[in-house]
């Protein structure tokens, strides 16, 4: 176990320099010039400015120079800078604390809905719960997130007052409930499917039907037995979609008003700021493979039959 | 509570450079600042560092700088000040995005040379005469000098400013009405008025502004309905109608002088491929009014010349029978020119109004059996492809001015570093020089008037509509422009 | 050994079981209506002259956003077009998108998932590094500059987009059940009878550990229909005018659109939510009918 | 050359699976030093108490498990060194195995037919045209209906599933079946025509068996051979008449003596009771591992830990590792009557 | 006085798709009292398993259903109990020892939980309590080294000691009535008969009323007090276990007595009753038996056989059972 573990998070180097050699070289890629842009949307710079401003940003030299000399920098702990100045270092950080509080208790919210709704459904399979879990699904697929957004925005911050529309002027948790909670019905829908048909298959086993033998309710079946078995799939959507909530949902982070990090990386990509685009990439990419690492460590505990290689 | 005022304007995404740039945070720096020169709504001019500004000839200015102005931070501005940051701003080396202003001023090409390396670090056109006294020398006659004194671009630095220009725009010390008090690129910026400043202030201009980050502009609307916001200028067409139900007259305010006008252009190195009759018929299948009426909900109204309405030369139907929708006589047009093939119609995909344009026209033309390809691209890669010369059809494209005079609008179509359209005309050309060079208004809008019906003429830039700023607000703010520019600073505040 | 009492033919005859349950998948109601929903939405991407006569590019302007009215009963989208005739023409580019991006990415998920979770070891650890350092590249970008490089985009430039960058995550659930599955002790009574491993995978690890794949599959029809419309935007997916149900929901969302003309976000959103929900249907009943034990 | 040989075959199972658990320490040590050999045509019995290890040996032996140490030849051929196609045509061609549970031993998502059928069409034994048939004819031979083939295994009671578990494994025709209480779901009737079966098949095709079962009747009446586990190691074995008539190790003799009888009881003697509990297999007691529960057990049984040999006065095949062998053979304590006695055996045999 | 469990003529059917229903059960009654033992023994597939699990209310869905009759246990009627009070009684008064066991252990949970969750739930034990107390049911069980053991997970364990985890499951609550589906099959000799003991003793000391499926008619004989002998879904035969293993008055029970081996048979084949055994799928009409009975007569291929009584507490399913018992007994 520990040599597996000692394994993969030495594969995390590999992985680590494979993608932002990629990440690096996709911005280079970025049809454009992002110099040209800087001036605004209508004035063109002098083209003397633009080649001192290349110049500042390495942006004359070729690509592969250009990436050494960024992983130079990265080696010495300088991240670089985005366009306008900023120390990427200093961006990931004033934004990482608003992604990570919406991202939890968005991963929070969402986690109860969906495994609620997933075993209230799988308790009463082809029943009234059921279809009301196939819906609430698809309603959330199909209907695009910023209808909900902004319709509870709408109905919370402008007809009821409990709630501020936007912006993180008022703190935890009362900036980011509203947010969190869009988000998390925005996502919970896979989760809630995925919970109750996995529930569904388990539920046909043979120690379910122990333990209705052992007179114990079928709440307590679904959580406490079967719920462990189908928790598989589970995790392995819960581990994914924490680190994709990490690395923010720009849309939700957008209508809020949220200065996180999905934002940040938006308008670094908008932008073509290698730098502020792979600083960011390595970072998510980081919970990523941490997550992914917790996961596969949790399988064994979840299921003490799986072993690792 | 204790009668200051206070003012939350909704800054549309994160803020960006504020020092020596345009967008995004020129707001904050017109408030700042205090340039040598100010704007009137009526689009007139008047002193504001300078004490005076002078000219005989047009092209020798001599610049009186106001005394007694300092720094927020307590350091004196003389004439020596204006005269170190234009030298800065104006050589291409320091990489200040403003740079191009300086295009008009005498020895702006030895700064910045098309390649290589700079022959010069001063303006050979900039003379300091006194402490107070520094003298300006143009390329040629201009008589937008005092508009063009009034931009950001010309804001004086100090000294310190120039070691590190990046650093400073994170702590900009300014010779404005207000001082930056706090700057948080994602979140906002806080401003306060400087009790120290000595100059011209706004009426109304509140104590405290705070310039608020909004990334979507649904939001932002819904803050200003629900009155955690105050100011929320440019609302898309969906909101304009939403405005005018929830926020009534007193919340929603048209600026009916424009100052932003969209436009085909159609690069010059392309008039093979799309002979002259192909292009007036194409601009004759775009219905305009419908377009600004149906498409846009009013949000834009439909150009018939170059220059918007803020202009004094302007005139509302410039471009006559082209500009007017014609389906008919178009396809007339297009059969005698025998044009057979597909016109891609650029734009950037960034743009929503651009590609409902778009569409519009595609949809139009096939009306009349002519096919055109609306074509998103990606912004940069638009810019570059136009820089280069490379496009392979007409392109929607966004013009604003930086100050409300002709030039801005009429005179960039011959400059080829803005459009980059390489279109020539030597008559044209003749009448722009002489436009800035005219001695009076009138005089001199004839000349522009002139110049436009050249370009018109030839169909490299077809007007297409201006944009209306609609500015939605709470009661407490009064929304003011400059010659159809908004600025945010000058609104005048009643709310505590 | 005594004789059975009846011959094995007869009896077959007399109890003709179905080997499958995929026929008692007729049985359910809801199998029906999902059906019926994507035979119908089938029809209109193949035939969409059978379901409206007006050409979706027959505009006018001066319509915009107008609301149904007789002849046009979905209205008037932004360029004054016939709304519905623009949905049924939506319908091909969205289905193919959808079904063909959600079929691929369960193919490669199936096997790279299988391979991983079964294997082990280097398979895995191979498997398991290349979808992470596919996970870890913004989407965004990337998708963009990939489709940039291509200069004519069909839908299945569009699809193998998609799919490259959705494999990587749905691999994760076929590989999790796959690890559950592997150990378990009819798997070693197969391999007791010398299954070699490819068909221990195919015939005894698969089915019982498809069912994640199965239900994360379905739901993502819907992601790749919505998820092709961004590209048409961006300027890198078809070529414009295209028309698809993840266009129109673009395009109502732009602008405050939807705020003016709520309706020309329901019908694309509609048909969007009525494909994805029959594909879930059909999903879920098939999972049904390849477990024996949930045969009614 | 014995078909089948382990050498010093032992299995360990690490027992709590925290991330740092290293060593021996803390394990389960399942098999622990066995050496086994079967003949071409042998049964072996292997009887034991539940829990001795029984079942993973049965599992090394099908090459389902690898030992932790020791080694397995099959036909000579160490199948640790096996290449994967030689393990599929040499050792699970010809070695098969019915679970001990027959349940989770069936893939519920595949008709019993398919499970049956695997086997047959893996090793292209027939063709597929005749798998079918070949499926229905074992069945009945199992004493099920051919028409069961389509039903899924939670269709059937325990003791079908457990016929259909011997059907599957008989489908590839191998030469040694390894039985995991292959008849303890079965009804006397059904299990005597199942057991009916093996023997014809041993008779007819030379198949050697190793037959696991905790019934002592059956196993006397199925082995040529008996081996008795106790804790992971082999304590007695010998021929099936020898253990049974003069068994050598007290375990064994508690084993023979606690059957229950109710049919006969007055011709019981003793039973013998095994006091204490049975111990641990992480931590085996030292010396002989039976001295905590041993009836006959002395001093230096708790220390001297006594080695697998010959059993003196007995048959030279006949082994027990107990320190008190000879005596054991010659009391009568839990003997059963309904067995010739010792003697009668031994003229017997001679 | 009626009986503790009381199963009256209870009928069931398996239903799958495409094809007619399935009568697993048919018309089958028992009577069990407490502190009596009852073997319910019967040809492989006859049905025991499914009469015990139809009254544990644990039938498998939505195959089975169950088509007539009433199992009453202390005054109700399992069948039309409401879920809250059939939990009551699940578990904590009727227990189940179920016939596999390793798939009828939770693979996820550790076998100390769950032993302990019934004491949690029925008794509203404390964790580390319950836990203790599960400890202790293994140990009664024999599980070696219990203690440590006890965290280990169903998976981990052999055949028999799984066998044992479900008996201490089942026995925790001290149940008034314990089914024991084949509860000793994996177990060797010397512990079978160390849990025999403890059934034994339970239903002595404590008047449990247990119902054994089992088909070692040693354990039968050793344990119980009655029989009940199913074939083909329908009771065959019932009565004491001794005097009807003296004289089995149904053609099947004496021919499974009749299958007994004993050493004479060594070497040779084993003794058994002719014929295939049924396909409750496809009952002959009439006795089902018939096929391979040696008394079958014209009567018995129409007419089915009731139950009928014929002596004191004694009653066969057989149109010949006195030409049955008068023959000469069989086997040991
Ligand atoms: N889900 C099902 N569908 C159809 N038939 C079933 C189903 N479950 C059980 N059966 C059938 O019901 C009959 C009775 O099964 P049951 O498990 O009660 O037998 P049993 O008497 O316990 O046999 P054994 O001694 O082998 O365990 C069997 O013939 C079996 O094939
Ligand atoms: N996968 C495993 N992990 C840990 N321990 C195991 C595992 N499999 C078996 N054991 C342990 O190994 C020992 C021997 O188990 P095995 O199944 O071989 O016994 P057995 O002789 O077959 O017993 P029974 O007659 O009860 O089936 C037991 O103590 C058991 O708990
Ligand atoms: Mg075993
Ligand atoms: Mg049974």
């Amino acid at each position: 176990m520990l040599r597996y573990t000692l394994r993969r998070v030495l594969l995390m180097i590999p992985t680590l320099i494979g993608s932002t050699f990629l990440v690096y070289l996709l911005v280079f890629l970025i049809p454009g010039d992002p110099v040209t842009r800087l001036a605004g949307g209508e004035k063109r710079l002098s083209d003397s400015t633009i080649a001192s401003i290349r110049e500042q940003y390495n942006l004359d030299d070729p690509f592969f120079v250009q990436y050494a000399k960024y992983l130079w920098g990265v080696l010495h702990g300088d991240f670089g800078h985005d366009f306008n100045g900023n120390s990427v270092s200093t961006l990931i950080a004033t934004a990482l604390p608003y992604t990570v509080v919406l991202a939890l208790t968005a991963f929070v919210l969402k986690l109860v809905i969906g495994v609620c709704l997933g075993v209230w459904a799988g308790l009463r399979q082809g029943r009234l719960p059921d279809k009301f879990n196939l819906f609430f699904t698809i309603f959330f697929l199909a209907v695009p997130g910023f209808i909900i957004a902004y319709f509870s925005q709408y109905v919370f911050g402008i007809k009821l007052h409990w709630l501020p529309i936007s912006g993180v002027q008022a703190g935890f948790p009362l900036a980011f409930v509203m947010p969190a909670m869009v988000l998390a019905l925005e996502t919970a829908s896979p989760l809630a499917r995925l919970s109750r048909t996995s529930l569904v298959d388990t539920m046909r086993s043979d120690y379910i039907v122990t333990a209705t033998a052992k007179g114990i309710s079928p709440q307590r079946i679904m959580w406490v037995h079967a719920l462990r078995n189908a928790f598989m799939p589970v995790v392995t959507y819960l581990g994914l979609s924490m680190a994709a909530l990490l690395g923010g949902s720009v849309l939700i982070e957008t209508i809020f008003n949220l200065p996180g990090l999905g934002g940040t990386l938006a308008r670094a990509i908008d932008t073509q700021n290698g730098p502020v685009v792979v600083g960011v990439s390595i970072f998510l990419l980081l919970f990523y493979l941490v997550a992914a690492l917790v996961v596969d460590l949790l399988y064994p505990i979840i299921d003490p039959r799986v072993r690792h290689a | 509570a204790d009668g200051t005022t206070s003012l939350v304007a909704v800054n549309n995404g994160e803020i960006g450079r504020i020092t020596g740039a345009q967008n995004p945070g020129s707001q904050i720096a017109m408030a700042i600042c205090e340039p040598l020169t100010g704007i009137e709504e009526d689009g007139t001019v008047f002193m504001r560092g300078a004490e005076s500004l002078e000219s005989d000839d047009q092209v020798n200015w001599t610049v009186k700088v106001a005394d007694g102005h300092t720094f927020s931070d307590g350091t004196p501005i003389t004439a020596e000040t204006y005269v170190d940051t234009f030298n800065f701003v104006g050589a291409g080396a320091n990489a200040m995005p403003s740079n191009y202003a300086y295009g008009p001023i005498k020895g702006y090409d030895e700064l910045n040379p098309a390649e290589g390396k700079a022959t010069a670090t001063e303006f050979s056109g900039i003379t300091l005469v006194d402490e107070s006294t520094f003298t300006i020398e143009m390329k040629s006659p201009n008589n937008d000098v005092p508009y063009i004194l009034s931009q950001l671009a010309f804001c004086p630095m100090p000294e310190s400013a120039f070691a590190d220009p990046v650093a400073y725009d994170k702590e900009p010390i300014g010779n404005g009405v207000y001082t930056l008090e706090k700057l948080d690129p994602q979140v906002e910026a806080v401003l306060k008025k400087d009790p120290k400043y000595q100059g011209w202030v706004p009426d109304g201009a509140a104590d405290q502004i705070t310039f608020r980050v909004y990334t979507d502009t649904n939001t932002a609307y819904q803050d200003v309905v629900a009155g955690n916001a105050d100011l929320l200028r440019d609302l898309p067409p969906g909101l304009i109608a939403q405005g005018r139900n929830a926020l009534g007259e007193e919340g929603l305010t048209a600026i009916d002088s424009n100052a932003l006008e969209t436009y085909f252009t159609w690069p010059t190195y392309l008039d093979e491929t799309f002979p002259i009759e192909v292009r007036q018929a194409f601009s004759m299948i775009v219905d305009r009014a419908t377009i600004s009426k149906d498409l846009f909900k009013d949000a834009t109204v439909p150009a018939g010349s170059l220059m918007p309405n803020s202009v004094s030369a302007y005139r509302e139907d410039a471009c006559g029978e082209y500009c007017t929708y014609d389906p008919d006589a178009a396809k007339a047009l297009i059969a005698e020119s025998g044009f057979t093939g597909t016109i891609p119609l650029n734009y950037s995909s960034e743009n929503t109004t651009d590609a409902a344009t778009a569409l519009a026209v595609s949809n139009s033309a096939k009306e009349i059996g002519l096919t055109v390809e609306p074509k998103p691209v990606p912004a940069a890669a638009l810019s570059e492809t136009i820089n280069s010369y490379e496009l392979d059809g007409p392109v929607i494209q966004l013009w604003g001015s930086s100050f409300p005079a002709a030039s801005e609008w009429v005179a960039s179509v011959y400059i080829d570093a803005n459009y980059r359209l390489k279109y020539t005309d030597a008559e044209g050309q003749a009448a722009v020089d002489a436009a800035l060079a005219a001695p009076s208004q009138e005089e001199a809008d004839a000349l522009w008037q002139k110049s436009e019906d050249r370009i018109l003429a030839d169909q490299v830039i077809q007007p297409l509509y201006q944009q209306v700023r609609y500015i939605a607000h709470t009661t407490c703010a009064t929304p003011h422009h400059a010659g159809g520019d908004q600025q945010i600073y000058r609104t005048a505040v009643t709310c505590s | 050994m005594p004789e059975s009492t009846t011959s094995p033919q007869t009896a077959r005859a007399r109890r003709g079981r179905p080997r499958s349950g995929l026929r008692s998948l007729w049985k359910s109601p809801w199998f029906d209506i999902a059906a019926i929903i994507i035979v119908v939405v089938a029809l209109m991407a193949l035939f969409p002259s059978l379901f409206t006569h007006i050409d979706p590019r027959d505009c006018d302007l001066s319509k915009s956003r107008l609301g149904p009215e007789p002849g046009h009963l979905m209205g008037y989208d932004i360029q004054g077009c016939d709304y519905w005739s623009n949905i049924v023409y939506g319908a091909r580019t969205s289905l193919e998108v959808g079904v063909y991006t959600a079929a691929i990415s369960f193919v490669i998920a199936l096997v790279a998932g299988s391979l991983a979770g079964y294997f082990g070891g280097v398979v895995d650890s191979v498997i398991s590094w290349t979808s992470n350092v596919i996970l870890g590249i913004p989407v965004g970008i990337a998708s963009l500059v990939i489709l940039y490089q291509f200069r004519s985009r069909t839908v299945w430039t569009i699809v193998f987009v998609l799919v490259l960058f959705s494999w990587a995550a749905t691999m994760r659930y076929m590989r999790s059940s796959v690890m559950q599955v592997r150990n378990l002790e009819y798997i070693q009574a197969a391999r007791g009878l010398g299954v070699g491993p490819w068909r221990i995978l195919g015939s005894h690890v698969i089915p019982n550990a498809v069912t994640p794949l199965i239900v994360m599959t379905t739901l993502s029809v819907g992601a790749g229909m919505a998820a092709e419309a961004g590209f048409s935007i961006l300027g890198v997916g078809l070529k414009l005018p295209a028309f698809s149900w993840g266009i129109q929901i673009a395009l109502a969302s732009q602008d405050g659109n939807w705020q003016i003309a709520p309706l020309l976000m329901f019908f694309p959103a509609l048909m969007l939510g009525l494909t994805t929900l029959a594909f879930v249907v059909l999903g879920e009943s098939l999972r049904d009918a390849l477990d024996p034990k949930a045969r009614r | 050359m014995p078909l089948l040989e382990l050498e010093s075959v032992r299995r360990f199972y690490k027992q709590k699976h925290t991330m740092f658990s290293r060593g021996t320490h803390g394990q389960v040590r399942a098999v622990d030093g066995v050496d086994f050999t079967v003949d071409q045509g042998e049964t072996v019995g292997l009887v034991g108490e539940s829990g001795c290890g029984k079942s993973t040996l049965a599992r090394i032996i099908c090459g389902l498990e690898a030992p932790s140490e020791g080694t397995v030849r099959w036909n000579g051929a160490d199948v640790g060194a096996m290449s994967a196609a030689d393990r599929k045509s040499l050792l699970h061609r010809e070695v098969q195995m019915v679970f001990q549970d027959p349940h989770a031993s069936l893939d519920p998502r595949r008709s019993v037919g398919q499970s049956i059928a695997e086997g047959v069409t893996t090793h292209r034994l027939l063709p597929a045209s005749k798998v079918d048939a070949r499926v229905g004819e074992l069945l009945t031979q199992v004493g099920l209906n051919p028409e069961h083939a389509h039903r899924y295994p939670h269709e059937f009671s325990g003791g079908q599933l457990q016929r259909i578990g011997i059907a599957r494994a008989l489908a590839v025709e191998p030469k040694l079946l390894v039985c995991d209480e292959p008849v303890s779901a079965l009804d006397i009737s059904v299990r005597a025509q199942v057991l009916n079966l093996l023997n014809r098949l041993k008779r007819e095709l030379g198949l050697s068996i190793v037959f696991i079962a905790h019934d002592l009747d059956v196993v006397q009446h199925m082995s040529d051979r008996i081996v008795t586990m106790y804790l992971g190691k082999v304590v007695e074995q010998g021929d099936c008449d020898d253990v049974y008539a003069a068994t050598a190790h007290p375990y064994t003799r508690a084993l023979l003596s606690a059957i229950p009888r109710k049919l006969a009881p007055d011709e019981r003697l003793e039973r013998v009771v095994l006091e204490g509990d049975p111990p641990s297999p992480i931590d085996p007691p030292p010396g002989c591992p039976f001295h905590t529960r041993c009836y006959a057990a002395v001093e230096r049984c708790a220390t001297d830990v006594p080695a697998l040999r010959s059993v003196p006065g007995g048959q030279p095949a006949h082994h027990a590792s107990c320190h008190l062998a000879e005596q054991i053979t010659r009391s009568r304590v839990g003997m059963v009557s309904t067995l010739p006695s010792p003697l009668s055996l031994s003229e017997r045999n001679q | 006085m009626t009986a503790l469990l009381d199963v009256q003529n209870l009928s069931l059917e398996f239903r799958s798709p495409g094809n007619p229903p399935i009568a697993a059960l048919q018309d089958v009654s028992l009577t069990l009292d407490r502190g009596e033992t009852l073997a319910v023994l019967g040809e492989s597939g006859s049905g025991k398993s499914i009469t015990a699990k139809a009254i544990m209310g644990i039938l498998p869905k939505p195959a089975s259903r169950i088509t007539g009759g009433r199992i009453m246990f202390d005054g109700d009627d399992l069948l039309t109990l409401p879920p809250t009070r059939l939990r009551r009684v699940q578990g904590a008064r009727i227990a189940m020892v179920f016939q596999d066991a390793l798939s009828a252990l939770n693979p996820v949970q550790t076998v100390a939980t769950q032993i302990a969750e019934l004491y949690r739930v029925h008794r509203g034990m404390g964790k580390k309590q319950a836990h203790a107390a599960a400890i202790e049911m293994m140990r009664a069980v024999r599980i070696p080294d219990a203690a440590n053991r006890a965290d280990d997970y169903p998976f981990q364990f052999s055949g028999g000691m799984r066998q044992r985890i479900m008996i201490a499951m089942a026995l925790a609550l001290d149940p008034d009535v314990l089914i024991a589906d084949e509860p000793t099959t994996a177990l060797d000799a010397t512990v079978q008969a160390q849990i025999l003991d403890l059934l034994g003793e339970i239903t002595q000391e404590r008047q449990m009323a247990l119902l054994m499926i089992t088909h070692d008619l040693g354990v039968a004989g050793q344990l119980a007090d009655r029989a009940l002998v199913m074939y083909a879904g329908r009771v065959a035969e019932s009565g004491p276990i001794g005097s009807m293993f003296e004289s089995p008055a149904h053609p099947y029970t004496k021919g499974l007595l009749g299958s007994i081996p004993s050493a004479a048979h060594r070497g040779g084949d084993l003794p058994t009753i002719q014929g295939l055994p049924p396909d409750i799928a496809r009952r002959p009409p009439g006795c089902s038996f018939n096929p391979r009975c040696g008394y079958a007569t014209a009567q018995c291929r129409t007419v089915l056989p009731h139950l009928d009584p014929f002596a004191p507490d004694r009653a066969a399913a057989c149109h010949h059972k006195g030409e049955v018992i008068a023959d000469a007994p069989v086997g040991a």
